[in-house]
């Protein structure tokens, strides 16, 4: 008789802990590999599933595929050689490095930046983010087996990434933040361009509410699952969209305003189940503020100006001792770099603290037991994790 | 490029042991059988790679190549950062697939390897299993200035530096990283490679397997599978 | 920011304190009340976020420093505790208890610096690298350049000339 | 859960079946944007291959490449960029000291062969490289300063009534700025005839060593306090930060380390020679820079070394030539201090050839080192520069050195362009302010202000001083009362406007246009158009005897004249010019330390 109820009849034993027993040796569990290359996984990373029919009851995440030594090369990097490598950090979202970074070094060598420059980076942060949200978007449809929503959002990102192109002189890896400003001004006719991109981008995002948030099968597959309870926050460093999902009105943006985020207008969006859906949805309406945010920063800011002040000689730039901790609130929580200099022209130490270091490791590990096979990439992907910026 | 020290002295001495998982033991089944297994021959086919020989015929051989350029199937494995751009690619807007060229899950089902920019070794170790593992004839693209000579990886610890010493690769694309559409016209001329008969990367690895194989180990310390792991 | 620092310092011995901003300070700190310390500021002060835990290598004070970087979300206050730890056999005390994905760090801080975190969850497995068999990379001893040029191949026939010695040739060719 | 509007909603999708696709038809080869960093371009004219693109590339992907047809003051190398390492930051067109270093926007580039990727950008020929899209720096080059700090010195009212030194030289603060400019090319290294390790030296302002400073200004030049102000500084004019922006003041930076570090301590750093004496005699006839310069190295080596000078004091030209006001003389007699503290003897008032003769040198000396300089002016030989009245350049300025009367005239004229006319212009201009409490001095030059010789800051200064300048005025006759009390004596100055100086050839053979024409009422005409060497000492035989090139001493690249005994160098030998004298002194102190060894050795 066919039954919702699964056939345990064949699970091994429950420890007093209320846990399975696991011995690889009774032959009732599989070691299944999810990764290093999963569709599910934006990016290289593998997790270890003990699964039990299609239950998991144990997850290992292993990193390190993409494991550069970043934070080894910018040692041996004078000041301005780190800059084109900091963006190379996270792939998907490069600008928060770059700034990062720039506002780390300029904090200690005491580089005083021009106003326009810092309504440029917030836009390029901006722009940056919805990327971001786009990949995220497609990602979380993607793995609950709604391709569509990858198509169209990787099409508008592309149009972003046009603008992008256009600004920056680069598609992906920007690297147009540099310590002092940014590398030059808006081009010609760019508000016009960045207005049409938004409308498309708009009117994609009203095919995913209908598509993606009316939708019966994507409900039942995320409402509920994925759960986490928002007494763990603190204790596994859970930030930005991911706490947002759980009631915590936390955002970078809004809690100390760095660059020009004062002189702008916006409320955090926050849900309160704290499941993939909230999640989904917290980034969705994330993703329309940062829509808003574009257009007020292309009203309210200043053009035509000085975009870069003039640094000391960059080939023997030498910063004296000391140490500084920059934070921004990237699409997927805080991200923040540790810069530690010694007098030298060579950083002593950089830290790069990227949100997907706590959410994707220790967070994902305690998440993992209890899920279906199935869900393990929803639940991935729902925590909008990059692997490039764990393990640098 | 500026003289560098050489007084470095790198640890040669440890020597890695088998990993726990792949030591041959005894296993109980759920039915109560006590059986053997050993992983390392159990898991793998350990026969090396043959030589893919020609068609007897160029008429036919030419039908093939002609049929092989128009089917590139890539597996969807991004190593490094350059699989970024090739998402473009799967979408509308660049709309890959018009040119035969299609993005597949597993290595079984596909015959083009791009290497999307830097190898770590221990994404290498899966590269190799990943290539070895695709069925003849195949190719390997190289993409950005990683595969090439490094690129800005040129003294990580981690990262490979040149990748035709690790797999044989028909085709190199230039930029950090390379735009969707450099990406198809590499993809192209790859296709104008194929249907001349001259992408014989597969062939060469297979005559030169023993010098991968020593270069391969050269870098994988804890090398814990077959050496040919088809 | 500074009135927390005094209040602590009666029962604390808090070294040198450096108030980089007005939302971030940096104090030294020393191992044996470490773990009191930072409860304390977890529980009573509301540091109650770990927003990183990493080393620095001052190789030529034979020192590792550990910052312990904590952040009070409510009152936006980041503050950083600098532990210093000798440099052979070094050894940290885990937190993992404390914060959780503390074990992470540690399990990062001793693949990539050697420090031992007795105690802590997994943390001599591998972690990022595989078949690592040379000292720790992010040690400010292990030259990343010779090691690669020793392990890797490069591509051949790069030469360079410095301007220098070429222009002085090209003006005086006799010397 | 789930209502039907849940169901349904999703296929609400299905209407994009009937929109237009946005497929791009072609995009191979689709246009990057205009600001695109894609492939390297380089303009080679404008390339001086001053390496800074390599020095800032954090992939080690540019090499410099020896390129064929250089052009003067680049080091002939170009950079090649390898597309197995770039990373297209773009930091190498930002820090490009010329701007000729660009991007294009082409971006496609695949080839089977992995050693392909490699070029030299403007010289392997390129499909993008007439490109006209991409990226540029965006204004001037931000990654280094352009400008010079100003450097205080004395107001021309303060200035024009004495001899005091102008310039004030650099403050700590100023000379790091400026310091910090440099990108270390090392194409001044080349440049300058002594070689001087002018980045090193700059490296140790921006590190606050003055000692390191003084030890590397001394490896190479024993006359910084002279070099320091009154260099002719080719390093500056082939200086990568000249082309957007100042060159690096090397002169003044140099100046700055040996300011900053006291007699005392400068003799500590020195030290004396280290080495054992070897009980080799060497004469060195000229105090100048040439001399001592080669005196100095020789007492390092260990050798008794003695200077035979003519005047009263030692430094020949750079005392005697120069002006107090550029040089002041305790500055001169500080550098000298430092040569003398090495053993070297200095026998001034002693003349060749009056008191001492060159065959007794020949007799009692090891070896002979001639550097005698050029202390006697050249003439016009236009009518009437006999006259009493007209006086040599060089001549007066020895004589106001030596505090000899020289004749202040209200009105004077100097016929000369270069450094020396401007010297007398404006020593006669401090000394007609002290006397009349006005200036009245006119120089006329050949040539016009667009091809000046003296230096630029030279002629501005002198414009401050109330000097009249007029440039492109040939010398035509020299006017003369011919009648009255006066008669004979110089009444004024006659010229015409060049209208060219050289021929098609390159010779010197200036052009008049005669229907313009000037005669400036003077009571006295300097003539500064060159000087010459005194060769009168060194006696008839020896002069038959020495090979000659054009009226000066030939010599051999080591400086040894056709006598074995004697070498010869300085301004003498190749033309007036400090720097070019320390060089000469090396290069021949080095060539007597062969022979003396050689000597020595078979002494034994």
């Amino acid at each position: 008789m066919f039954s919702f109820q699964p056939d345990r009849s064949q699970y091994p034993d429950v420890g007093p802990d209320g846990k399975f027993e696991i011995d690889l040796e009774t032959g009732k569990f599989l070691k299944l590999w999810h990764g290093p290359n999963h569709p599910g996984i934006t990016g290289n990373m593998s997790v270890e599933l003990t699964v039990n029919g299609d239950e998991v009851v144990e997850g290992y995440t292993h990193v390190g595929y993409l494991h550069r030594g970043f934070e080894k090369l910018m040692e041996r990097r004078t000041f301005i050689q780190v800059f084109p490598i900091v963006c190379r950090v996270c792939v998907p979202e490069p600008d928060f490095n770059e700034y990062c970074y720039a506002a780390a070094v300029e904090e200690l060598a005491g580089i005083e930046v021009p106003e326009e420059a810092n309504w440029i980076r917030t836009l390029i942060l901006e722009m940056g983010r919805f990327n971001s949200y786009m990949m995220a978007m497609g990602g979380i449809a993607g793995a609950l087996g709604n391709g569509v929503i990858g198509q169209w959002m990787t099409y508008v990102r592309d149009l972003m990434l046009d603008r992008f192109e256009e600004l920056t002189g680069a598609r992906i890896y920007h690297m147009f933040i540099l310590p002092g400003g940014v590398r030059a001004g808006l081009p010609e006719g760019f508000e016009a361009r960045m207005e049409e991109v938004l409308q498309t981008a708009e009117r994609y995002l009203d095919d995913v509410e209908k598509v993606l948030f009316t939708n019966a099968v994507f409900k039942k597959r995320t409402k509920g699952v994925g759960y986490i309870d928002p007494k763990l926050f603190e204790s596994y460093g859970v930030t930005g969209p991911n706490a947002r999902a759980g009631g915590v009105a936390k955002d970078v943006r809004k809690d100390s305003p760095y660059l020009v985020y004062d002189q702008l207008s916006f409320e955090v969006p926050v849900e309160q189940d704290s499941d993939i859906w909230a999640r989904s949805i917290v980034r969705y309406r994330d993703l329309r503020l940062t829509i808003d945010l574009i257009r007020q920063i292309l009203a309210k800011m200043p053009k035509g100006g000085e975009v870069m002040t003039s640094l000391p000689n960059v080939l023997h730039w030498k910063i004296p001792r000391g140490e500084t901790y920059i934070k921004g609130e990237s699409s997927r929580g805080e991200y923040g770099y540790y810069l530690v200099t010694d007098g030298s022209g060579y950083p002593r130490r950089v830290n790069v603290r990227g949100p997907s270091y706590t959410h994707a490791m220790a967070l994902l590990e305690h998440l993992i037991p209890g899920t279906n096979i199935a869900d393990v990439a929803a639940l991935m992907v729902s925590l909008h994790t990059y692997p490039p910026e764990i393990e640098r | 490029m500026k003289d560098l020290d050489k007084n470095f002295k790198k640890d040669t001495e440890t020597e890695f042991p088998l990993r726990e998982e792949m030591r041959p033991r005894k296993v109980t089944t759920p039915d109560g059988q006590v059986i053997d297994i050993d992983p390392l021959a159990d898991y793998f086919c350990q026969e090396a790679p043959k030589v893919h020989r020609k068609s007897y015929s160029a008429i036919v051989e030419g039908f093939y190549n002609w049929a092989r350029a128009n089917s590139l199937w890539i597996l969807g494995f991004g190593t490094g950062c350059g699989a970024i751009e090739m998402r473009p690619l799967m979408t509308p807007r660049f709309d890959a697939y018009r040119y035969g060229i299609q993005w597949r899950p597993t290595p079984r089902q596909a015959n083009l390897l791009v290497i999307s920019g830097y190898l770590s070794v221990k994404t290498l170790k899966r590269a190799i299993r990943a290539y070895e593992q695709m069925p003849q004839p195949k190719f390997v693209v190289g993409l950005g200035s990683c595969t090439i000579n490094g690129g800005m990886y040129w003294d990580s610890y981690n990262t490979i530096k040149k990748l035709d010493e690790y797999l044989p690769v028909d085709l190199y694309i230039a930029g950090c990283m390379p735009r969707p559409e450099a990406l198809l016209a590499g993809f192209m001329e790859l296709k104008k490679i194929i249907r001349k008969g001259e992408a014989e990367g597969a062939n060469k690895y297979a005559e030169n397997f023993d010098w991968y194989k020593a270069n391969q180990k050269s870098v994988i310390k804890d090398w814990d599978m077959p050496d040919y792991s088809w | 920011m500074r009135d927390l620092i005094e209040k602590l310092t009666p029962r604390y011995t808090l070294g040198n304190a450096t108030y980089q901003r007005a939302d971030l300070t940096f104090v030294d700190v020393t191992r044996d009340e470490l773990r009191a310390l930072l409860l304390e500021l977890r529980d009573k002060e509301g540091f109650t976020h770990l927003v990183l835990l990493t080393a620095v290598d001052w190789i030529e004070e034979g020192k590792f420093q550990l910052t312990y970087m904590i952040n009070n979300r409510e009152a936006d206050q980041t503050l950083g505790l600098r532990l210093y730890i000798d440099r052979n056999d070094a050894e940290g005390d885990t937190i993992h208890d404390i914060w959780p994905t503390a074990a992470t760090y540690q399990r990062e801080l001793r693949e990539m610096f050697g420090i031992a975190f007795p105690g802590s969850p997994r943390v001599d497995e591998e972690f990022i690298l595989e078949g690592w068999t040379d000292m720790p990379p992010y040690r400010r001893d292990f030259d990343t350049l010779a090691y690669s040029q020793q392990t890797y191949v490069e591509r051949e026939g790069r030469e360079t000339h410095d301007p220098r010695a070429t222009m002085k040739h090209k003006m005086y060719p006799e010397g | 859960m789930g209502s039907l509007r849940d169901v349904l909603s999703p296929f609400t999708a299905w209407k994009h079946v009937i929109e237009t696709p946005v497929t791009i038809k072609n995009p191979i080869g689709r246009e990057a944007a205009d600001r695109y960093r894609g492939f390297h371009q380089n303009d080679t004219d404008k390339c001086i291959g001053c390496g800074s693109c390599e020095d800032i590339c954090q992939n080690a992907a540019i090499d410099m490449i020896p390129v064929d047809n250089p052009k003067d003051g680049d080091s002939g190398l170009r950079p090649q960029i390898d597309y197995g390492r770039c990373c297209w930051c773009a930091l190498c067109v930002d820090v490009c000291m010329t701007g000729s270093l660009t991007m294009s926007n082409e971006y496609t580039w695949v080839d089977s062969d992995p050693d392909a990727f490699r070029f030299i950008p403007g010289v392997d020929k390129m499909p993008w490289d007439d490109f006209e899209k991409g990226y540029e720096r965006q204004g001037d080059r931000m990654l280094s300063g352009l400008t010079r700090p100003e450097m205080a010195e004395l107001e021309p009212e303060a200035r024009i009534g004495n001899f005091d030194e102008i310039v004030a030289g650099y403050s700590r603060e100023q000379a790091v700025l400026e310091a910090d400019r440099c990108v270390e090319c090392g194409l001044c290294v080349a440049t300058c005839p002594a070689h001087m390790d002018i980045p090193d030296y700059i490296a140790a302002i921006r590190e606050g060593d003055y000692d390191l400073g003084t030890q590397i200004l001394y490896e190479t030049n024993p006359f910084s306090e002279v070099c320091g102000r009154v260099c002719t500084h080719k390093c500056e004019t082939v200086c990568a930060a000249q082309y957007e922006g100042e060159p690096i003041a090397i002169r003044w930076l140099k100046r700055h380390i040996i300011d900053n570090v006291s007699e005392e301590r400068r003799l500590e750093i020195v030290g004396t020679p280290q080495v054992l004496p070897t009980g080799q005699k060497v004469a060195v006839v000229g105090a100048g820079p040439a001399g001592l310069t080669a005196a100095y190295d020789l007492a390092r080596s260990g050798h008794a070394v003695t200077v035979f000078e003519a005047q009263d004091k030692p430094g020949g030209m750079m005392r005697y030539g120069i002006p107090e006001y550029r040089l002041p003389y305790d500055a001169l007699d500080r550098d000298i201090a430092v040569i003398k503290a090495q053993g070297v003897e200095i026998k001034t008032g002693t003349r060749i050839g009056t008191d001492i003769t060159l065959d007794q040198l020949k007799a009692d000396y090891d070896a002979t080192v001639l550097s005698i300089g050029l202390h006697l002016g050249r003439s016009t030989r236009v009518p009437g520069s006999d006259a009493p009245g007209v006086e040599a350049a060089i001549d007066l300025l020895r004589r106001i050195t030596a505090g000899e009367e020289v004749p202040v005239p209200k009105k004077v004229a100097v016929i000369g362009g270069g450094n020396v006319a401007m010297d007398i212009a404006r020593s006669m201009a401090r000394l007609q302010k002290q006397k009349f409490g006005e200036v009245g001095v006119t120089v006329t030059a050949l040539e016009d202000f667009d091809h000046f010789l003296a230096d630029k800051e030279e002629v501005t200064e002198s414009f401050e001083e109330g000097i009249e300048i007029l440039d492109a005025r040939g010398p035509q006759e020299i006017v003369t009362f011919k009648s009255g009390k006066r008669k004979g004596h110089v009444k004024g100055l006659r010229t015409w406007k060049v209208t060219s100086i050289f021929d098609e050839q390159g010779r010197f053979t200036p052009q008049y246009d005669e229907g313009d024409e000037m005669v400036h009422e003077v009571e006295m005409v300097v003539e500064a158009i060159g000087q010459m060497a005194d060769i009168s000492l060194l006696g008839d035989e020896l002069t038959e005897a020495l090979e000659w090139n054009r009226g000066r001493i030939a010599v051999d690249a080591d400086g040894h004249t056709s006598e074995p005994w004697l070498w010869g160098g300085g301004d003498a030998v190749h033309g007036p010019d400090v720097i070019h004298a320390v060089a000469d002194g090396h290069k021949i102190a080095a060539s007597v330390n062969v022979a003396l060894m050689a000597k020595a050795e078979a002494e034994k």
